[in-house]
């Protein structure tokens, strides 16, 4: 039993971290957002030299053959510095998914460019009516020929301003919110009768609203596999969010800390009150806690244990995640008064941060009846 | 016990309820929902109520106050919120017109009295400083004393809205001898008068409603100082007890809860609608019992005040309670528009996308942190009950 | 808009109050517990005499035709001085049914005996099986002529050991759980057929099983009226236990309170920490929500509101009634440290009875789900 | 990142559970369940487990421990709440065996370890005194040197199970002077001396598991002291970093969370199954989940402490986290008994009513509430916890 990363893993949390404390400190960050993209550029080129982008993909396919682990080790460092790239959208959701689909030269020519830097992706799941629902699916595909027309509308589309494929979710068969009759496809992001509406986040990042109209596309599964492999890409997007999430708790706990020893108010730093101390004890104690569960996730995914098990472990730490995102992001605004008010601060753009992850694929009160549904049945 | 309204008073709502739907009209309502329009509506609204001679419901009749009882301003409240029509904005109103009539001169109160009741001035408060926080008495900008005027010197922080207004009310300190309460002075400051910069605070919901304002050398003729010199930590904290009522908020936070009910039916989440989520239900009912007993311990107080009576032990956890209250439905509100609580309308496109009430929701939210850090934070509302309630 | 009491029913309080503080201090109290029917006959006459015995009933009845506001008053005293007579068992309860059944001539006497103190009553509603569910009666009652009877078994019959009557809630038809054919019946305490198991609560009171195997007994109400009877009874009884409630929670608070500025370790009165100062003004805020909650539900039944109306003020009451007394009773315990824990201090006496007012009728999350239901369809 | 078992590991797992099976019989099970049979079968119990070795899991090798890593310890703890066979008393065990063993002369270890290994004295701790709690360097309990022996006079308060010990681990003042701490010797005193009485205290579940130990010329031969006069707050604290791991009740809870689940399937209100019940379903799975976290929370302990590191950070939330969870099930299990968690089975008579564990979910309950009091308050962990964790 040990929960130490191996040699290789340190090395990789390393440079990341080494990243985001010589080159991505708050100040530089706000410039690399406040691009047109949303992010920079010549940051994305780094990442693909330093190998970041090739990190969950198969060796055969030029990757890292990195698991769970890496991506955690990772992410966690990204959370730490708020790192804006579009790592999740392109390498892990798009990437994750042409991965799982199946083999083709051009799937794997299309992996070697997301490797190189040289292509970004985006994947559309969610509608404007479908809320947390993978299943809910409405955007309708009719064969033509041997391809795909999609027509439909998709909501808040990671990356999709600067993709240029995107994965698409649609019905070729079956009712709005039938698990079977959805499978994924392949469009251009310049396809013809596909529109953006380009919008921000608050946790500034540039996602769009698409509507499709007989939209040519390429299907990369079956009519039944599009929603097996979305739950698969949902797994594994929430471990690596929650490990971006663990790195914005720590720092948090860490920033309102030092902010409780050094502000002073009525002539004593404000963190030698008892009743701050014990809050600051919880917020400790909940970002422990976190990060055990996250661990625990971690393992049941590295150890293949029964995918009901590793189903139960990843909502359990979805749920806490919503709870423990709350919890800490409230205290940290709390604890710096006035000053956590301000977007001057740092606090406040980590605290939009993790509401956003809260809410990515599903917040903490959905996974956790998806617990109460799974465990309880058991 | 009796909560009964007595004919008077319900002929009172009557009136209410009829005069709320002709001034809080279509057009001012759709006006409100415009970016930009906050200042506008609020000066229209303010003054339809004093056309009326509500716009200071407790205010005694003869400075221009329409004298109500705290049941008819219960009343009031709760029917205003019932509408939407907002609160009266609180700097001129609540806050500096009493400081005027009670410990003001002849000369200020005709001055400044008819002009606050009408919306004429917009006020702002300048208590906080850079470094200060709830620790008020620590202040430091200084009015030093030069012939007729004082010249100011110093900052003031989280002045909310100080980019609208033409007045400030601000505590100064004019002397640092005694403790530091004690050479602390009320000054009305011309935000016009030269030296002054406003320098704007953007707040984590993305907005400019907060700034920093910062003195030098400006100067301020004599005339504008309330009462007595170095007494005016006196006058701000008779005002403090006189804030207390209505501060937690229950009327809007009734008209707040049930409209997450209706957007919690209209939501639906792989085929059923939210408010039949266990969870999300839950979480609503907790919140609405809540209310349910705040409403009545606000009665409580209103009841003790009604008959000439302090307003009670329990009037220490409206603050407390109401803003737990507020924020708690503002959560609601944001969980409710799921991914599109994250959305910045405005951000990057116009259009419209996914629930209206996404981006209201997240500004809602954000801006909700601060009720319990402003006005006294929490930490400080605790010690103080624990001190003058528990006897701690 | 007024919350005082009227003069009347501030010199009933008072009146109460005094008999606590004069004749029934902790040590008074558990003497009387210990006596073999868990109360003293000389205080129920002394109830009797000062009048309490005769509130809830009309003045026709020879009653003080007191409504919530008098119950309360007295309940809330009780409270304080935990007083373990039968109060609410043979006059609330009993009595309150019987006035609320068909008036006769036998129904008056047995009201004039409760009134003067010469007879018990209990109310046997719960069984085995039934847990929160009043209309859960498995109990049969069968027609036998002009009398019927009863045979079952019910649960945890408060005051069942000293009552001279018990009214029994038996099903006439229908099945388990219907809302129909609900019957509730009179039989005498000593009738041929009826056996009963008397047992200890946490809280010191005497509960008694019974098991009735063709009781002969007398039908109260039509065999459709039952379940609307008891309902008002327990919405009655929820009232008045709470006002008890609250009167034990603001003696758990003012106990802690004073223990806390007395008691010293390292130094100084533990009162002096602001961590525990915070959890204080947190319980002292509870009681006080707990007091609104409890006036709001007593001046909704007081003015006539709808039915609808009082049963959501109700139900809410119950559910903070439920949270409170963890909440504070937990706080009490803690707060006092290993002291705490013992049986010489009151404390946890106070404790124990709120637990048991806490299951009584339903417990808090019982009745958060009533509330929901009639909360959110309107 | 690795939890998996090694062979030898899944080797010894097979080990535990077929001394289990044999050890954990039925009629050892059934004993338990008896009033008043605590003392035997935890004796009986504890002889099992010396017998095979396993009394001591975490004592070195040569005095008798069996020597297990971290790991092996963790196997055991789930394999034993599993089947629901009891933790060894603690007093002997865990708390004075080490200390004799770190501490303690040759002669000391000959004549102490064994009989703690076989359960032959059963041990009581002398630490909190009347009125100082938490705060142990207070203690006034005295002993005086006189020839071979110390004179104790003095009180100890909160000594569990002393009416079934015969040896108690005793805190006593040898010397007013220094610090607090400074002056404190540890010292093992024989019950049956003379002069000493022992005064049940019943507890809020009505039972019998404290005392107060009162000393009165108590004369203890000087051999019973461990280590040096006055360091006995230094081997008391020695103790409490032992104390540490397993505190979390993890493997337990995990059990008794278990058992809540299935009783809830069975317990019905109104047609459906408690477990059915949204809110109670809801307060399931927030502990279970927390539970979850905690167990990785513990495995992440243990592992730094099979690598020879001392226990991390981490370590600092085992007892806070691990009694709000054991705390919580105890609720449930209460709530869950309805009505029949009021009941004191044997209070007036001894027939079985209702649900056959109203009565254990009772006591439980009212037990558990001194799990956040004993062995350092959360409030005083809290405080430990901001200071050496936090650095406040």
């Amino acid at each position: 039993m040990n929960f130490d990363f191996s040699e290789e893993q340190q090395m990789l949390k390393d440079s990341v971290a080494r990243f985001v404390q010589d080159e991505y400190d708050f100040e530089a960050r706000n410039k690399v957002v406040a691009n047109e993209a949303g992010f920079s550029d010549e940051n994305w080129q780094k990442f693909a030299e330093l190998g970041w982008l090739s990190i969950p993909f198969a060796e055969d396919l030029g990757g890292f053959g990195g698991g769970a682990t890496d991506t955690m080790a990772v992410m966690e460092e990204m959370g730490k510095g708020l790192v804006a790239e579009p790592f999740a959208a392109s390498v892990l959701m798009f990437g994750g998914l042409l991965q799982a689909s199946a083999q083709s030269e051009e799937r794997d020519a299309l992996i070697a460019a997301v490797i190189d830097g040289s292509l970004q992706g985006a994947v559309a799941y969610a509608e404007p009516q479908s809320r947390y629902e993978l299943k809910d699916v409405k955007c309708a595909a009719k064969v033509e020929g041997d391809t795909y027309r999609l027509s439909g509308e998709k909501s808040l589309v990671l990356n999709a301003v600067s993709a240029n494929k995107i994965i698409v979710s649609a019905r070729v068969s079956g009712d709005q919110n039938d698990e079977q009759g959805i499978a994924l496809f392949l469009i251009d992001a310049d396809a013809e009768g596909l529109s953006k509406t380009a919008l921000r986040t608050m946790d500034a990042q540039l996602v769009a609203n698409l509507k499709l109209e007989n939209v040519p596309a390429q299907a990369i599964c079956g009519a039944d596999e599009g929603l097996a492999m979305l739950q698969q890409m949902r797994q594994q997007l929430i471990v690596a969010l929650a490990a971006e999430a663990l790195g914005i708790m720590e720092k948090l706990n860490a920033t309102t800390l030092e902010y409780c020893k050094t502000r002073k108010q009525f002539g004593v730093a404000i963190g030698s009150f008892q009743a701050l101390q014990h809050r600051m004890v919880d917020t400790f104690m909940a970002a422990e806690q976190f990060k055990s569960i996250l661990y625990r996730a971690v393992c049941s995914i590295e150890q293949n244990e029964s995918a009901d098990s590793i189903e139960i472990n990843v909502a359990a730490l979805k749920a806490m995640l919503g709870k423990a995102a709350k919890h800490i992001g409230g205290e940290a605004v709390q604890l710096h008064g006035g000053m956590g008010m301000t977007d001057e601060l740092d606090v406040g753009h980590y605290v939009r941060r993790l509401l956003s992850i809260n809410a990515a694929f599903g917040d903490g009160d959905y996974h956790q009846q998806r617990f109460a549904n799974l465990s309880l049945a058991s | 016990m009796d909560i009964n309204f007595s004919e008077a008073e319900l002929a009172f709502r009557d009136e209410v309820r009829a005069f709320l739907k002709d001034a809080w009209n279509e057009e001012l309502a759709s006006q409100a929902k415009q970016p930009g329009s906050y200042k506008d509506v609020q000066v229209a609204w303010e003054r339809k109520l004093n056309s009326k001679g509500w716009a200071a419901p407790l205010w005694p009749v003869e400075h221009g106050g329409a004298g109500w009882t705290p049941t008819q301003s219960y009343i009031f409240e709760n029917e205003r919120a019932a509408v939407g029509a907002p609160d009266v904005s609180p700097f001129g109103l609540k806050m500096v017109g009493p400081v005027i009539y009670s410990f003001g001169n002849d000369a200020q109160k005709e001055r400044f009295l008819p002009r606050i009741l009408n919306a004429d001035d917009w006020w702002c408060q300048g208590y906080s400083e850079p470094g200060a926080g709830s620790d008020l008495a620590s202040l430091k900008t200084k009015a030093e004393r030069d012939g007729d005027h004082y010249v100011i010197n110093g900052a003031k922080i989280w002045t909310t809205l100080a980019q609208h207004a033409n007045w400030m009310f601000c505590l100064v300190r004019t002397s640092s001898e005694g403790k530091p309460q004690q050479g602390i002075s009320f000054i009305l400051i011309d935000m016009t008068s030269p030296g002054i910069t406003v320098r704007p605070i953007v707040t984590i919901d993305g907005e400019h409603h907060l700034n920093e304002v910062i003195f030098e050398e400006v100067r301020v003729p004599v005339e504008n100082l309330i009462g007595e010199e170095n007494k005016g930590w006196t006058y701000a904290k008779s005002l403090l007890a006189h804030e207390r009522t209505a501060i937690a908020g229950v009327a809007d936070s009734k008209r707040n809860l049930a409209e997450v009910k209706k957007l919690a039916a209209a939501e639906v989440n792989g085929g059923r609608a939210m408010i039949e989520d266990p969870i999300f239900r839950q979480r609503i009912c907790d919140i609405e019992i809540d209310l349910m007993a705040l409403e009545f311990t606000e009665l409580r107080v209103l009841a003790s005040m009604s008959k000439g009576n302090g307003p009670g032990v329990e009037s220490s956890l409206l603050k407390l309670k109401g803003t737990e209250i507020q924020q708690s439905i503002q959560e609601l509100k944001l969980d409710l528009a799921g991914y599109f609580g994250t959305v910045v309308q405005d951000g990057a496109s116009n259009e419209q996308v996914g629930h209206d009430f996404g981006d209201v929701a997240r500004r809602g939210f954000m801006m909700s942190r601060a009720a319990t850090i402003y006005g006294g934070s929490d930490e400080v509302q605790k010690n103080i009950t624990a001190k003058f309630v528990l006897g701690l």
